[in-house]
């Protein structure tokens, strides 16, 4: 029973992990007033992108920046797209996680049979030897850990410094950061392609660390669902942490029911992680209304 | 005034070109540096698609559903709301459409079978984006986040019933519907295409009188406009938004009969995967006006149908013409909707 | 007016389309002459997913490579993947006999009925499908008898297994998959009747997160074995030898990837077939040929066959299963004979007798000892 | 008092064109410090846009900005470098953040450095110095509109040393009490040696502090009149409005018929409201409004005026409580009921609250319950257009052409469509929130003019405003919300204002 608890939270924070990635990289980008459903293709991107250059150079260091570059130039498009050229933010979006995976699978043919070291597992001395959550929280991969450590830096960012206020502003009222001689849309901007980047180190953590493989769309909706768990979220990084594991625990839910044989269809199960989704929407929903910020409002319904 | 404005419209029509030609231009270099050579692969791709009837016939029953589903997109739109669900509500309206058929009404007459069936999978869409309407209306949950995680259900949904009840028992258990019956076929126009795209642009000539011309429309557009302004008016706006859900939801179902019946026989769980999300991108590509929305659809329609022959002539992998694609929206993107349109 | 208008301005695009595509036809010509010739045999081939897998289709596509390098300039090959096994798959097809292919290769029993569709319209195309249990007067069907190799690497897992525990990461509830899970646990049970094998189903081929997080979980469970019917097989194979458990492979030898852990495999090998299959469709011969109709073939043929032993396989075990590899080449041995009872206790399978190839590729119940749930 | 030496900022010859129009010809005008200088004129007379230049928002056509006799180019960077603070009309907040955070927006990069104690200690030496109180941990959508404006008005006093601050129509939103402090602390930062730059409307606030006014009309400066000179309130009215000296201002001539056969036509009986955190901002509430009668509804901003015109609407369920219409329960029937039974709603805000994007002016008439004949199954558009173009309230309002697109009328062309549709109908029951604000003069006497004609045809007009003026000059009786609750009614014969804002205040205290 306990093994099963602990495999359980392991499971969940593995499988939430690149999603919680998507959702730190999506947050700061609608902060800023920007919707971008290209997080899918930023995160395959950089999967594919930190899977060539950890294959070819054996740099783990490498493979990540890399990842990041790609991810952002996706999201730099967008970028331009929505700002200078006034492109639907969804439409875009939708079009660039299309561009995202189609590139990913040109370049990636020659790569799904090789393989490569990747990022293993860094057990934390002591803290990984508590009981049931020592194993889940502190025997993980460093980009698991960096996401751990994500959550505050962000939230600091977001919430602590100047830049993130005037960001999170034009994602409010992009008149009034006018007003204060600053650029909005070079604040969304900044935020878009940094969301990029962020989610795309959730594609390089599916990639080189978690399964150290190369597939064809592999990162199989992660970075929509992202998009999705946001609002679970309250757009704000320290609770995208809720987001990621409500879905990573899902999903570890429908394994560890099929594995312990019980008797409910394999396709009720595989749904589960969404439909779970969709009750955490309806529930926080319920409870208290969104504190999405207002220039959203106009992109996606109210 | 009316000759400076078909001088407008014209140019707007050749900027509208130019980008798409761009976009080949774009792609040609990218096939070069494959080793392939563009300009005989782009002669492939429209030889093969619209100098011989089977090219064009494959071209017109692709572009019904992408038709079908962006005027059922542009709908939702023009209430006021961004439903990127049509994908799920045609999944479910294939699945309705396939259960009635191959239970209910195998033996019926043509005509008869074939209304109904579109009764149900209308039903069968109308109430999967009814659900998200609700949602929306009675759970103020954001439409554009839960008719995506929708997408995925259904997707589930459809497995569990074509590996379940739906199985072809003569199948060797693999997940697919049996066959519908043939009398349950929509009736051909010429070649292999069927009354679908008649339907289709019947839908679209409605859509659009519906929007213009009624006094539901116009309440649609207040919704749309400013949602405060409907609530002052006395518009009740979230059975207008829940209706628009539905009506969505039907259509993107009529497209799933359509389908069904005319081009499927049966469902399986990839039956027209994807569909809805580039009939989304054909509405959002033509701003939500529906009669705009059949040229976007048909090109969408005219990239998935050539670029079988790019990939097989060329060698190249299915990710290129997701790639031709892409980059062709995202330059009809670019142009975006010019300085102003009233 | 503005409608007009508007469609007026989508027909002058594609006729602009046509336009310059006619102008830049003019400098293709000369390329263009070759195909024309008419020398050539055009095979077109479509796979379902993905062409460089590493599982399924990439075995597909390795026999249509040695097609292409028996034949070399005889024939043309057009190749297509990621066809759904839908009206897109009848699309295809139709589009590349226009192209001229006169052989065809629907390498997914799904693409049957959409490759049928095309076929009863086409009488001069000759059309090999992937295995399926219907034939036309222009379409003929092939198949590995896969199981017989996974039966035996059940032997192996069998001897192998100290929990007797064996984990499956299978896709999809499709009868391929369960009868490979059936006979991998038929195949350990032989050695020890109470293995047990745990499925989990991924939905998806190739997810390498999900191949994840079913393999972890397996192994959390105590599954000291673990197999697969996955596409990208690599991922499995690899976190198996990381997490020091057992591994038995899918599709192609991936022994290198788990050099302590491995066991061994069930592969495919379609070249000979495919070559074959040509020869006689060039050579006018395939009318009355075995191929015409239902075509299986195992082991004794080559399609299907057993990996080479990991080192973690002792030498008796390796003996005991290469000998009754001899005698299911011989047709003395079958994978699922005598008494067979399902997951219910149903018998599926009488004593003294066995299933036919129909049987297995239509099989929808897990055997007595496996853990999973189909429907 | 000090005569001034030279300006602190001046503008020469001020020129802006937006294509053909002439948004501001050739002004020059100075500001000095120490000195309150008011800029007055009607509704699109170019006080805006001036000053928008002035902050460097806007760059003229031609014409200099001269500070401390420099010329300037001036930017809003520039000019917060300077230290010209600008208070918007519209404030520059964003209600999801505190009012900390507004502010830290605000400060200029030689106060980045600054940690977060340190501003909190600044903000609390201005609101000493200068008797302005704010809580830098609220969040501005928890604030009524004073307070906002403080924390605007902090804001901007911290983005540089103060020199110059310019106010947009500061008190346009503020109760009397709320402005009354405001003056003071104008006249305190003009004793701290600031030039304060301030646009109203309202003359009485202009007479009692300014030390000049300047009159714009058309975009021309028509004149300055220095304090000394002597400020006459009806001159300047002349003035303003473009009437010739010596022609009589006609303000103030309505004529209220007695009505005869007086009934209740809007009762509303022991209504309970809550806003929208759910908390009880009116209790036991009941008012009627009679037939042929104005109620005008006092009342500091933010004590449920919005609440309770919406509960009337039907835009809000009550929580307890009736409403009857022309002796009909109403309670609990939808909006489009009470608009088909002749209730008309004239929002705070139209542009939040009426005005569809993409929408013609006379589809915002149909939205108001001026039904057109069917044709088919649409509206017939052709005859509602001619019936609109010929009523006569559409001309005297001055609503512009029909076919115009709403969103892009200025707010006070907003304002007479407004009013135009809710007056056609003739309504039973006209709900007024703020009718005449953003209304120049001239426009603001029409309103007046036709809610008296429409009171006299015996309509019974709900009035909700801040300005005290217009209750008393308008009302036949009023009520006050204070206390959670609303009062009896009063005659404005028999009360005086400031015993009215004493009830308004003491509903505040015991709160």
């Amino acid at each position: 029973m306990i093994s099963l608890i602990t495999n359980f939270l392991t499971n969940a924070i593995q499988s939430g992990t690149s999603v919680l990635y998507g959702i730190y990289g999506e947050t700061i980008t609608e902060r800023s007033g920007i919707v971008n459903l290209g997080t899918e293709g930023s995160m395959i991107l950089g999967a594919i992108a930190a899977y060539i250059v950890a294959a070819d150079s054996g740099s783990m260091g490498l493979a990540i920046i890399c990842a990041m570059l790609a991810g952002g130039a996706l999201a730099l498009i967008h970028a331009y797209l929505c700002i200078n050229r006034k492109a639907n933010q969804l439409a875009s979006g939708l079009t660039l996680m299309f561009l995202g995976l189609g590139i990913a699978a040109f370049y990636g043919r020659e790569y799904v049979s090789v393989s490569i070291t990747g990022l293993n597992k860094i057990a934390i001395p002591l803290l990984s030897k508590i009981p049931v959550i020592g194993e889940a929280f502190f025997n993980q991969d460093i980009l698991t850990y960096l996401s751990f450590v994500l959550c505050p830096v962000l939230w600091w960012f977001l919430y602590k410094t100047r830049k993130g206020l005037f960001l999170r502003a034009a994602g409010e009222d992009k008149e009034v950061v006018y007003a204060y001689g600053k650029n909005p849309q070079s604040l969304r901007y900044l935020a878009t392609v940094l969301g990029g980047m962020i989610s795309a180190i959730g594609g390089a953590q599916l990639s080189i660390a978690y399964t150290k493989t190369w597939s064809e769309g592999m990162t199989n909706g992660r970075g929509i669902i992202a998009v999705s768990l946001v609002v679970l979220a309250k757009y704000n990084p320290s609770k995208a942490m809720i987001g990621a594991y409500v879905y990573g625990g899902a999903q570890a839910l429908n394994v560890i029911l099929q594995s312990q044989g019980v008797e409910i269809s394999p396709f009720l199960l595989m749904m589960l992680p969404y439909v779970i989704t969709l009750v955490a929407l309806f529930v926080s929903s319920v409870r208290k209304g969104t504190n999405a910020p207002n220039e959203l409002k106009n992109i996606i319904g109210g | 005034m009316s000759r400076l404005k078909n001088n407008k419209s014209l140019m707007q029509a050749l900027s509208w070109i130019g980008m798409i030609i761009i976009a080949f231009i774009i792609f040609g270099i990218f096939l070069l540096m494959q080793g392939a050579n563009p300009l005989e692969a782009y002669k492939n791709m429209f030889e093969s698609t619209l100098t011989n009837q089977i090219g064009i016939s494959k071209l017109i029953l692709k572009s019904v559903p992408f038709i079908l589903l962006a005027v059922a997109t542009s709908i939702s739109t023009r209430a006021g709301l961004v439903n990127v669900g049509v994908e799920g509500q045609l999944m479910i309206g294939m699945l309705f459409t396939i259960t009635a058929a191959n239970f209910l009404f195998t033996s019926l007459p043509t005509v008869l079978g074939l209304i109904l069936l579109a009764i149900v999978g209308m039903l069968g869409g109308a109430l999967y984006g009814g659900v998200a309407g609700l949602f929306r209306v009675k759970a103020n949950m954001n439409e554009t986040i839960t008719t995506v995680v929708m997408n995925y259900i259904s997707y589930f949904i459809v497995s569990l019933a074509v590996y379940g009840y739906l199985r072809d028992p003569e199948g060797f258990n693999w997940p697919m519907s049996t066959q519908i019956s043939d009398s349950l076929t929509l009736p051909k126009l010429f070649g292999t295409v069927n009354i679908g795209i008649i339907i289709a642009l019947l839908v679209v000539a409605l859509v659009w009188y519906f929007i213009n011309k009624t006094k539901t429309g116009f309440k649609m557009k207040v919704v749309c406009g400013n949602p405060n302004a409907a609530k002052n008016a006395g518009i009740n706006v979230n059975k207008v938004r829940f209706f628009a859900m539905v009506a969505t939801g039907a259509i993107a179902g009529l497209a799933g009969m359509i389908e069904i019946c005319g081009v499927e026989g049966r469902l399986r769980t990839t039956t027209c995967q994807d569909y809805g999300y580039l009939g989304f991108l054909a509405a959002w590509m033509a701003w939500n006006n529906p009669v705009l929305s059949v040229a976007t659809a048909v090109i969408i329609s005219f990239l998935s149908v050539s670029g079988n022959v790019l990939e097989f002539k060329n060698n190249l992998p299915a990710s290129s013409t997701q790639i031709l694609m892409s980059i062709v929206l995202l330059a009809i993107m670019w142009r975006g909707k010019g300085r102003k349109e009233s | 007016m503005k409608i007009m208008k508007k469609l007026l301005a989508l027909g002058l695009c594609v006729s602009m389309m046509t336009a310059m595509v006619a102008c830049g036809g003019s400098d293709s010509a000369s390329t263009e002459s070759t195909s024309a010739a008419g020398e050539k045999t055009t095979i077109g081939f479509i796979y379902v997913g993905a062409s460089d897998d590493y599982g399924y289709n990439q075995a597909a596509y390795k026999g249509m490579e040695a097609v292409k390098a028996h034949f070399g300039d005889k024939v043309e090959i057009l190749n297509q993947e990621k066809v759904p096994e839908t009206s897109e798959a009848s699309d295809v097809l139709e589009q590349m006999i226009q192209s001229g292919a006169t052989i065809l290769f629907p390498t997914s029993f799904g693409h049957l009925t959409p490759a049928e569709d095309v076929a009863k319209n086409y009488p001069n195309v000759i059309f090999e499908h992937q295995g399926g249990m219907e034939t036309m007067p222009n379409l003929g069907t092939y198949f590995g008898t896969i199981w017989d190799p996974y039966y035996l690497a059940g032997i192996a897992a069998g001897h192998a297994t100290k929990s007797n525990k064996l984990g499956f990461v299978a896709a999809f509830p499709i009868s391929q998959s369960l009868a490979n899970v059936n006979a991998y646990t038929l195949g350990a049970q032989s050695v020890n009747p109470d293995i047990t094998t745990t499925v989990i189903f991924t939905g998806d081929w190739s997810d390498p997160a999900k191949q994840t997080e079913a393999a972890n979980t397996l192994i959390a469970d105590g599954c000291d074995v673990l197999a697969q019917h996955q596409d990208a097989t690599k991922t499995i194979v690899e976190l198996c030898e990381a997490n020091n458990v057992y591994t038995v492979g899918y599709h192609a030898d991936a022994s290198e990837l788990a050099p302590n852990m491995w066991l061994t495999a069930a592969v495919w090998d379609w070249s000979g077939l495919f070559v074959d299959i040509c020869q006689a469709i060039m050579d006018g011969k395939w009318q009355g040929s075995q191929y015409d109709a239902i075509y299986r073939g195992g082991m004794a043929e080559g399609i299907v066959d057993l990996a080479p032993f990991g080192k973690a396989v002792p030498q008796e075990v390796q003996d005991e299963i290469l000998a009754l590899k001899a005698e299911m080449i011989a047709g003395t041995r079958h994978t699922f004979e005598n008494e067979i009872k399902d997951q219910n206790g149903n018998v599926v399978c009488e004593n003294g007798s066995f299933l036919s190839e129909e049987q297995v590729e239509s099989m929808n119940y897990f055997v007595e000892g496996v853990i999973g749930t189909i429907e | 008092m000090a005569r001034k030496y030279f300006p602190f900022l001046e503008t020469v010859d001020l020129t802006i064109k937006f294509k053909d129009f002439v948004a501001n010809d050739a002004v020059s005008l100075q500001f000095y410090k120490g000195f309150i200088h008011s800029i007055v004129g009607e509704n699109g007379a170019g006080k805006s846009t001036l000053m928008k230049m002035l902050y460097g928002v806007y760059h003229p056509t031609s014409g200099k900005i001269k500070v401390d006799n420099q010329v300037v180019e001036m930017t809003p960077t520039i000019a917060m470098e300077k230290g010209i603070g600008m208070v918007f009309q519209d404030f520059r907040l964003i209600p999801a953040f505190t009012a900390l955070e507004n502010i830290m927006m605000a400060l200029p990069k030689s106060k980045l450095k600054l940690g977060r104690a340190e501003i909190c200690k600044e903000i609390k030496e201005i609101s000493e110095k200068y008797k302005i109180a704010i809580d830098p941990d609220m969040y501005v959508w928890e604030m009524d509109l004073g307070q906002r404006q403080r924390v605007e008005i902090i804001k901007v006093m911290m983005m540089g040393k103060p020199e110059l601050l310019i106010f947009d129509e500061p008190t346009s939103v503020l109760t009397v009490h709320e402005a009354q402090a405001f003056l003071e602390m104008l006249v305190e930062l003009k004793n701290n040696n600031i030039a304060v730059a301030l646009i109203t409307h309202k003359l009485n606030e202009v007479l009692a502090v300014s030390d000049t006014i300047s009159v714009l009309r058309h975009g021309k400066v028509k004149c300055t009149i220095e304090k000394e000179e002597g400020f006459d309130k009806e001159k300047l009215v002349g003035l303003i409005m473009g009437v010739e000296e010596g022609e009589k201002n006609t303000v103030k001539s309505f004529d209220r018929l007695e009505i005869k056969e007086v009934h209740p036509m809007l009762e509303c009986k022991d209504m309970r409201i809550k806003d929208e955190h759910g908390r009880s901002i009116l209790k036991h509430a009941s008012l009627t409004v009679n037939s042929g009668e104005i109620v005008g509804v006092a009342g500091i901003s933010g004590r449920g005026q919005r609440e309770l015109l919406e509960s009337i609407f039907g835009l809000k369920d009550i929580a307890e409580g009736t409403i009857k219409i022309d002796s009909v329960d109403f309670t609990d029937k939808e909006t489009i009921d009470r608009i088909n039974s002749g209730m008309s709603f004239i929002s705070e805000d139209p542009k939040r609250d009426n005005v569809v994007e993409g929408m013609e002016i006379r589809d915002h008439f149909v939205l108001a319950g001026v039904t057109p004949d069917s044709k088919g199954l649409d509206y017939d558009w052709k005859k509602l257009q001619q019936n609109l173009e010929s009523e006569d309230y559409v001309k005297d309002l001055g609503v512009p052409q029909l076919n115009r697109q709403m969103s892009t009328l200025s707010g006070g062309n907003i304002q007479r469509a407004v009013l135009a549709r809710a007056a056609i109908r003739r309504p039973k029951v006209l709900l007024a929130s703020y009718p005449i604000r953003g209304l120049d003069i001239g426009t603001a006497q029409t309103v007046h003019r036709i809610l008296i004609q429409l009171r006299n045809q015996g309509s019974a007009i709900l009035l909700v405003s801040e300005d005290m003026d217009e209750i008393f000059e308008m009302s036949d009786s009023i009520v006050v919300l204070s206390n959670n609750s609303i009062t009896e009614k009063f005659d404005p014969k028999k009360i005086t204002p400031y015993e009215i804002g004493e009830l308004m205040i003491g509903g505040a205290k015991d709160e």
